[in-house]
């Protein structure tokens, strides 16, 4: 591991709620680390469970994927889905030997800037212990 | 150099010598064996009739990038091919398997990659003492001490193996261990026919091929086609097992703005293979592809070639999940003849 | 059951008009192989059998057939189509029907209780396959081998498929026609195999897991046997978007495995099948074994128990595990 | 479409808010270099003028086709530039935002941090402005009519509001009269207007009003379909009696076999009507309904040697043979003003309310101060022995409000101000009587609520601070068990009566509707609205609107208001004629779904429907989306195994190469 690993973070959000609670924060001017990339969709129920995959294969350390809290969802029942699918991903990714310290899911509403913060934080400092990601990344094939 | 014998306990040495070459023997993989590069002093195993991954992966990569290059930008960057290869324990029908594939890659134009690779192998079979339930290499020109393909053929006399050299490459091999061998008597040479014939014995099934080839055209129509395939899968076991089967694809594959051109094999058993881009499938089931395979072996190649593209390993027999077995296909090809 | 009675009841199925044809087990052509049968008429019901050397689930071949464009002037060829199905086998067809894949009326269901089908590959390193087809049987408390006239006893557990040990349905959950009597389902095993992964910490792992991944040669055998992979274009054969290059190496493989488990969550009834035919000797029965419990235990789902079921995978409950969740 | 990719890049200095933080030119110079990117800039405010005149330029000059803008949030300024992409002749949805102030440069500190982040999040646009697909938002036609459900005031109010406007207004009422809640109130706070005087003239307009149909005794049974057309059926449930015959003089009531033995339902219980009856008697419309659950001949097949109702109607409208009756219509837009239910008092039990006959609700209070109510307005209460004239009069505030041990978290708003007016009144009609208020606090927030507080109190009304623990009865008189929280004395009050100010619940009904219109519940239970302060009376389902109280508890004036407020956003499509389809919605490849309908199960909008079509001479059943209903949530899109079903502008082959970018690029 190398001293100055810093994690590469892909994060799904969902429009309505954590994305505009990930803006709130900047309105807020809160400070986060700066590891953390984001990807829109209009849901959480929007995110494949295989992005997932998908990001940790092609760079990513962590990956987080935030939504509206149960209840709040824009389209009613989107992060019921989210929660189900992500939930059976994580089973079979920690069965496969990824660190659950890479995979986190959240909800962040619209109005939760500091929730944000905090659940970057988190899954930055995790992903930060968990160490850089090998595994099935595809940049160990070299030819 | 003529026929020399190696005591087993001197393994070791014999391939510490030959270490500068990248050295693949077959290894045991729970219950199947498989090639693998060898770790130092390891023994060959005896015990296995063959590995079920044929040694073709390594002259002929499962998967085998061309080029590199950067979306956008005209640069590409290519693989050096230079390491020395050492197959160590091929048998004799993929062996001959490697020689019937070389006529393709040599046809029409040369293919650099399979030969490059092929001239930086030197092959070392073994001899079968042990052929396996569906083994039918005499019906299809082979043998348990088939030479073909090699460079050198090792058979196993109990505690010693007698080696015979088959080409230059194989007796410059001989020469670089000399010190490890002795000369090989006429007992030797006896010992080794008994062993052969006696594995010859244990070759239960076999295939009249007799007719085949020039008949096959003629079946295109026949209803064994639509009967022997009603139970395939359509997976790639019979082919990517098949130590003959040549077929590739090429892919450019992307990750972000990174681009590599690949080469990977392909299977005539599946779908996209004849998929066209319009959507038409011009062998849209099963049936065209099962039809497709027995032809491609036993018809075409013959024709182009003059050579059945089938060495009687019983690979695809042993691995079919569903027992479509090819011996028993050609059986009806015979039959509706 | 009687195979007089098996070979009966099939002439008599083939023989309805409604009927395309039956799909059933029959004898290999060597060893302790089964081949699966397409039987159209008598002379194919006569060669059917039901033993515990007949592992193929054969729900399978109900989407697997391709469907041909039906020529100008005809008709599309509606007919049912029979099937043998062990308990196992039947929850695919279950499944099947939850998710449209097939429709209840377009299935004849010859159901066969099962009391456990044998691991052939165990059995070939006791006993050694031959080039003659030999015979297996039950025999209440084992099985007997029949072969060159010899008969040999053997304990059930000397042979038994792990994924008979694990067996909970061995009784088919829906049929149209029942052949021979009812077993009495047995205690399951703990999955031992499972708990072996489970065991390790993850380094420990993703160590197994990239041995046994690198190992795949992506023939598809796994997924095209899966009598629950049938989409007409798999997303892993797809280039656009490439959810899994083509290229063959560990880390496209663990994406194509991860890709297949995940398809099947809430899905897989557990037959096994892509196990047992994988050349490359990849435990993939772990993985959905893995994943089947979680949704059983954590979500109080079981694929392919009820045909009227709610799709695990477009469904959910207010109050599904959330305990992973910041 | 095979057009090449000609990306343009537009990084936004936005004053300093970027350009302090993030390395503006490194991430354009960086952006050149990306695959398809034909020319990248930066500029001080790209939202203004001069920069979506730069955006412009370049798109006519050089050929772009597609455009990446690296500034704020693509919540904030997606639609201005898509906007301006489009002026400029390109496909409004060629446009990807890479979001580098509100999620880069106020969040970070380090320059090189940021820069590096920004260069990542526009790799990432242009890796998917790269396979965007064009779209167009699609109109269709909307049906000029609204439905309005309920028609209590807010209905009503809602209703005349569309009416007048020119539009046609179906109007549907559970009950057999228009008037709701508000009918059944005495005055109203703080101007003591009589409630019955200021409604009755609204419920006959509702009535007659030529633009409004009237379904009075009807419930909403089906509507499906969506803003602009959504198709109801409303089932007119059978009043026995024929409404075009019925002139309401009354003389079946009291002619009934079983006059006058029923609770009235008007009257909270306290008055009695007969089995066929009219609510009350400024029922609008003024028309006889027969309770089929009371009534002798429908209950027993047998009423006398024949009913007596039959007998004595000169008009001939009773009719046992009627049949409910389902009526169908087409409307643009729905409002729902389905009201509330008071708070059940039987579920505190410590307050007797089932035990003691003198302790009554406040909605028995608002009736038994009516002059129009079961004892013409003098208040009089049997105190478990005889009934008797209250002297000593005790009202408990927050009762099922404010109460998390029933669930009940929220303030009901109405009863501060309800108890005051009553006190006032009781006051006036008993003016020796001693009156006294258990409050937790007052809350007297509206227009002229403070100072009527303030009269009250004046007027020898005491209001006590204490939450009362019990009421038991000792001898003829209640014993209130209370502690005086401001003086900490525990009281033992001895009182005739006692008032309990019960709260607003959200209907216990309200799951029908929620089903019929995909509506949600906030916390509090009752509807959602679309958002708590900007779309207050929308709801998640375009095209349906939220009036009074089923939103949450309000006062009549917030009621009306909102009222008029849905009546004006449902009267938007109404009056366009026209309703936009979002384009981002799914989309099928119907060569390739399999017809396992787990999109269908999972869309929330009903949205996607199985459908049956011919494939190579095959019948199967696929997918299909109704654009009019999708949201573009995508929720379908992760449970399709084969990929079928995609959201436009986030398909997965749209957001795998973000991913590629975001982790690839170092």
């Amino acid at each position: 591991m190398s001293d100055n690993y810093e994690p590469n973070i892909v994060a799904f959000l969902c429009n309505w709620c954590s994305y505009a609670g990930a803006d709130l924060a900047g309105t807020s001017r809160m400070q986060y680390p700066a590891n953390i990339q984001i990807i829109r969709v209009m849901c959480s129920g929007r995110v494949n469970p295989l992005f997932v995959m998908n990001a940790l294969q092609q760079g990513a350390d962590g990956v987080l994927i935030s939504g509206c809290h149960i209840g709040d969802c824009h389209y009613m029942e989107g992060n019921f889905y989210a929660r189900r699918r992500l939930g059976m991903l994580k089973e079979l990714m920690e069965f496969i030997g990824v660190d659950s310290r890479r995979f986190h899911m959240s909800w962040v509403s619209a109005s939760e800037g500091h929730k944000w913060k905090e659940v970057v934080e988190k899954t930055v400092e995790d992903a930060r212990e968990a160490g850089p990601y090998e595994g099935f990344r595809r940049r160990r094939i070299d030819w | 150099m003529s026929a020399m014998l190696l005591n087993k306990e001197k393994w070791p040495d014999f391939i510490g010598k030959l270490a500068d070459k990248k050295l693949w023997v077959p290894q045991a993989d729970g219950d199947a064996m498989r090639f693998a590069p060898i770790a130092e002093g390891a023994a060959l195993p005896l015990e296995f009739s063959n590995t079920r991954v044929p040694p073709k992966q390594v002259v002929f990569p499962q998967t085998e990038t061309l080029y590199r290059f950067q979306l956008g930008q005209e640069e590409m960057e290519q693989p050096q091919l230079e390491e020395e290869i050492l197959l160590l324990g091929v048998r004799p029908c993929d062996a001959r398997a490697m020689e019937i594939v070389e006529k393709l890659f040599r046809w029409d134009v040369d293919d650099p990659y399979y030969l490059k690779r092929r001239a930086l192998t030197t092959v070392v079979g073994l001899a079968c003492n042990e052929p396996c339930v569906n083994c039918f290499c005499p019906s299809v020109g082979g043998g348990p001490a088939s030479t073909e393909g090699l460079d050198l053929l090792m058979i196993d006399l109990g505690e010693k193996y007698l080696l015979e050299p088959v080409t230059a490459k194989g007796v410059d091999l001989l020469a670089a261990v000399k010190e490890f061998l002795d000369e090989a008597g006429t007992d030797a040479v006896k010992q080794k026919e008994q062993v052969i014939s006696a594995s010859m014995q244990k070759i239960k099934r076999s295939v009249d091929t007799e007719g085949i080839p020039k008949g096959l055209p003629g079946l295109w129509e026949d209803s064994l086609w639509q009967r022997v395939s009603a139970s395939c899968l359509g997976c790639g076991t019979c082919t990517y097992l098949c130590p003959t089967c040549h077929c590739f694809d090429i892919q450019d594959e992307t990750e972000g703005f990174e681009a590599r051109r690949c080469r990977m094999w392909d299977s005539c058993m599946f779908k996209e293979y004849t998929l066209h881009t319009s959507g038409h499938n011009t062998r849209p089931t099963r049936r065209e592809r099962t039809r497709n395979r027995i032809n491609h072996k036993y018809s075409y190649y013959v024709d182009k070639f003059d050579v059945i593209a089938c060495v009687g390993c019983g690979r695809c027999i042993n691995l079919c999940p569903v027992n479509i077995d090819i011996i028993e296909v050609l059986r009806q090809v015979k039959e509706a003849l | 059951m009687e195979m007089d009675q098996l070979r009966k009841t099939a002439a008599e199925i083939v023989s309805r008009d409604d009927v395309k044809y039956l799909i059933g087990w029959k004898q290999g052509t060597f060893g302790y192989r089964i081949a699966p049968s397409f039987v159209e008429d008598a002379s194919g019901a006569a060669e059917l059998l039901f033993s515990p050397l007949c592992t193929a689930n054969l729900a399978t071949y109900l989407r697997l057939v391709e469907t041909l464009p039906v020529p100008r002037g005809q008709e599309a060829d509606t007919r049912k189509v029979a099937l043998m199905v062990k308990g196992c086998d039947s929850r695919a067809v279950a499944q099947l029907v939850v998710e449209k894949g097939i429709s209840r009326d377009q299935v004849v269901v010859i159901g066969c209780p099962c009391p456990g089908v044998v691991d052939v590959a165990l059995l070939a390193r006791k006993y050694p396959e031959t080039e003659i087809p030999a015979e297996l049987k039950w025999n209440g408390s084992g099985f007997t081998l029949v072969r060159s006239g010899e008969e040999i006893k053997l304990a059930r557990e000397e042979v038994l498929a792990e994924k008979c040990r694990l067996c909970r349905y061995p009784n088919p959950v829906i049929s149209d026609i029942m052949l021979g009597e009812q077993v009495i389902p047995w205690e399951p095993s703990a999955d031992s195999g499972v708990a072996e992964v489970e065991k390790k910490d993850y380094a420990g792992r993703w160590a197994y897991w990239e041995d046994q991944f690198s190992k795949c040669v992506r023939c598809y055998s796994c997924r095209n046997v899966c009598p629950l992979c049938y989409c007409q274009d798999c997303i892993l054969d797809r280039l656009n978007p490439t959810w899994v290059n083509r290229a063959v190496n560990f880390s496209e493989n663990t994406a194509f495995h991860i890709a297949r488990a995940f398809h099947l969550v809430g899905r897989c009834i557990e037959c096994g099948e892509c196990e047992r035919v994988c050349p490359a000797n990849i435990p993939l029965g772990r993985l959905n074994r893995k994943l089947a419990r979680e949704v059983r235990d954590k979500y109080g789902f079981e694929p392919g128990a009820d045909p009227e079921a709610e799709p695990f995978q477009a469904s959910y409950k207010p109050d599904d595990p959330e305990d992973f969740i910041l | 479409m095979t057009e090449k990719p000609k990306v343009g890049v537009y990084v936004c200095h936005c004053g300093i808010n970027i350009s302090a933080t993030v390395d503006v030119d490194a991430v354009a110079e960086f952006a050149k270099k990306l695959p398809n990117v034909n020319v990248a800039r930066t500029y001080s405010y790209m939202c203004s003028d001069p920069g979506q005149s730069l955006i412009k330029n370049d798109i006519k000059e050089l050929g772009l086709n597609r455009v990446v803008v690296a500034s704020c949030s693509p919540r904030m300024h997606e639609p201005t530039f898509r906007k301006a992409i489009k002026e400029a002749g390109i496909n409004p949805y060629f446009l990807e935002m890479a979001n580098v102030r509100e999620q880069c440069s106020w969040v970070h500190e380090e320059k090189e941090e940021a820069t590096a982040k920004a260069k990542k999040l526009v790799a990432a646009s242009v890796a998917k402005v790269r396979v965007l697909e064009p779209l167009e938002a699609k109109e269709v036609d909307a049906e000029p009519a609204a439905l309005v459900i309920g028609a209590g005031i807010a209905g009503i109010q809602a209703a005349l509001d569309i009416a007048d406007a020119g539009f046609k207004v179906y109007l549907v009422e559970k009950t057999p009269s228009v008037g709701g809640r508000m009918a059944q109130l005495d005055k109203t706070f703080p101007t003591l207007d009589c409630s019955a005087c200021i409604l009755t003239p609204k419920m006959v307009d509702s009535a007659n009003h030529p633009n409004i149909e009237l379904l009075s005794y009807a419930e909403v049974e089906e509507i499906g379909g969506f803003i602009g057309n959504f198709d109801v059926k409303v089932r007119k449930k059978a009043r026995y009696v024929d409404f075009e015959k019925c002139t309401g003089c009354g003389d079946c009531a009291s002619a009934c076999r079983v006059a006058n033995r029923f609770p009235s339902e008007f009257d909270q219980g306290m008055g009695k009507r007969s089995a066929i009856y009219l609510p009350f008697p400024q029922a609008v419309p003024a028309k006889y309904t027969i309770d089929p659950d009371s009534c002798l001949f429908l209950t027993r097949g047998k009423c006398g040697k024949s009913p007596k109702c039959e007998e004595v109607c000169l008009a001939n409208a009773i009719n046992f043979e009627q049949e409910d009756e389902i009526v169908e219509f087409r409307v643009g837009a729905v409002i729902v003003a389905t009201g509330f239910d008071a708070f059940d008092a039987s579920r505190k039990p410590e307050f007797g309310y089932v035990d003691y006959p003198n302790v009554i609700t406040g909605m028995e209070m608002e009736r038994l101060v009516s002059s129009s109510g079961p004892t013409g307005g003098k208040v009089t209460i049997n105190n478990g022995e005889e009934e008797i004239i209250p002297k000593e009069i005790a009202f408990i505030k927050c009762v099922g409000s404010r109460d998390k041990s029933i669930g009940n978290e929220y303030c009901s708003r109405v009863c501060c101000m309800y108890t005051a007016k009553q006190a006032h009144l009781l006051r006036d009609k008993i003016p020796d009587a001693n009156i006294r208020v258990y409050y937790i606090d007052v809350r007297a927030f509206g227009k002229g609520f403070e100072e009527f507080y303030d009269r009250v109190r004046r007027e020898n009304i005491r209001y006590i601070r204490g939450n009362p623990s019990e009421i038991f009865k000792r001898g003829n008189k209640l014993v209130v068990k209370v502690e005086d929280t401001l003086t900490s004395t525990p009281l033992e009050d001895e009182v005739d009566m006692v008032v309990l100010a019960v709260g607003l619940e959200p209907r216990a009904d309200m799951r029908k509707m929620m089903d019929l219109l995909r509506l949600s519940q906030s916390p509090d239970r009752f509807f959602l609205e679309a958002h708590p302060k900007l779309r207050p009376v929308d709801t998640a389902t375009d095209g349906v609107f939220l009036a009074g109280c089923c939103q949450g508890p309000k006062d009549i004036p917030d009621t009306v208001a909102q009222a008029k407020g849905a009546a004006s956003s449902a009267m938007i499509p109404l009056a366009r004629g026209k309703v936009i389809i979002g384009a981002q919605v799914a989309n099928v490849d119907e060569s390739t779904c399999r017809g396992c309908g787990f999109c269908v199960s999972i869309c929330p909008y009903t949205a996607i429907e199985l459908v049956a079509v011919n494939r190579m001479g095959h019948q199967v059943e696929v997918a299909r989306v109704n654009e009019a209903l999708c949201k573009g949530c995508g929720s379908c899109s992760p449970a399709c195994l084969s990929d079928s079903i995609q959201p436009k502008s986030f398909r997965d082959r749209q957001i795998l190469p973000q991913i590629a970018a975001l982790g690839v690029m170092r």
